[in-house]
């Protein structure tokens, strides 16, 4: 199982704050999830922005980072604090 | 000393400035950073916003912010605090201060620790406006400014 | 708003810090820097120290100093206190502070302030130490920090 | 005539912090000042410091620049503040 977060816009737009994915073989790379969910159409397009961001177990990382079945991901805008 | 506090209470930036000395006799220059709402931003009047975070994720980034400034210049103190939830015009949002012996370093660090918290510690900005609210877009001045430290030397960029 | 303030007198850097502020919506980022007595100080162990200064030449210096940051980058305000006469160990020494839309400039700002201030205002600091008490030299690393702000671009070095 | 004021080391090795000085025609600048107390030999010597600062009516000066009758200038070594 791989848990995956959202937050800010697109929590929004998908109307969901996390969901719970049953782990695929072919999996590799967070990109690899991010595609996953895109497939999926509708909404789910809002992860395809290119200023998209995601961490791993809370680390920041880059989409072609190596994922692994139980991580915890996350996808999020830009960051806008400070 | 690393201090890092998330939280939505409003914070008093001079109590937090001057704890940061702390009594330390090896402390010549201690520079702090506030952040405060803006009645305007990006062309638009705002009356207040809300800023959502990571929780857990979010104090994590903050600490290895604060070690990685605490790696590249020697300080006797960092202190981060960011709020988080609601927040109304002129209210601070966010506070940074390092403490070192000399001050190019206190001055270093504590604009370091901006630009990466800018970049890499997982907070939103949703502006509230008379047109309703929406999310802050993220700024290519604060990607550029978190990249000029990215050099192998430690010093000023 | 400038204010400069030359005194004898201790103060408190959290209670100037949240004045800068000063309720001014379009003020987004406040930088201080208040600098402080070390114990410790080129290879010399110091109990205390005097500070010497040109009673009016110092207060027009800092005047100019103020003024010339304000020429160079937007700044909603500028705070300059600079103490003289007797300091112990561990006492704040001098404060500067700055009000900006923008953190980048409040941050150019500050520092500018504080290299100009080392190598333009007429403080003397005579440092006591346990083998008596002697002026200190002017650092070269000083002079350095100020000539990188004399480039034609007002922005950071 | 001109008042001329001496600050920190200086100050104590010429034992006095300011003077007057009767204006002499074929002075130009803060320089030949300098060189006029310096010739009084002795203590004055301090003044060769090589780090040496001037003013001239409290405004940070060099000592190339020109001075005229009536001015107030001062000399001190290289200030430390901050």
């Amino acid at each position: 199982m791989i848990k995956v977060l959202f937050f800010a816009r697109y929590k929004e737009v998908l109307k969901q704050e996390q969901l719970q994915l049953q782990w695929q073989a072919q999996w590799q790379t967070l990109g690899d999830i991010r595609a996953h969910l895109v497939q999926q159409g509708g909404p789910w397009s809002v992860l395809e922005d290119p200023g998209i961001m995601c961490a791993r177990n809370q680390d920041m990382c880059r989409l072609d980072t190596a994922v692994q079945d139980g991580d915890e991901v996350a996808f999020f805008p830009t960051v806008t604090g400070g | 000393m690393i201090s890092i506090q998330v939280q939505t209470a409003p914070f008093d930036s001079g109590q937090l400035t001057a704890a940061v000395h702390g009594g330390n006799l090896a402390v010549g220059a201690v520079v702090s950073f506030t952040g405060y709402v803006r009645d305007f931003n990006q062309q638009k009047q705002v009356h207040g916003m809300f800023l959502e975070h990571f929780p857990g994720m979010t104090e994590k980034s903050l600490e290895q912010i604060a070690h990685e400034a605490r790696q590249r210049w020697p300080l006797q103190s960092v202190q981060i605090l960011h709020r988080v939830g609601e927040l109304e015009q002129g209210e601070p949002i966010v506070f940074v201060a390092t403490a070192s012996a000399h001050r190019e370093d206190a001055f270093n660090a504590c604009a370091f620790i901006m630009d990466y918290l800018k970049t890499r510690a997982p907070f939103w900005k949703k502006e509230q406006t008379a047109a309703g609210s929406h999310w802050v877009d993220g700024r290519a001045s604060d990607q550029a400014a978190a990249t000029r430290w990215q050099q192998d030397s430690k010093d000023s960029p």
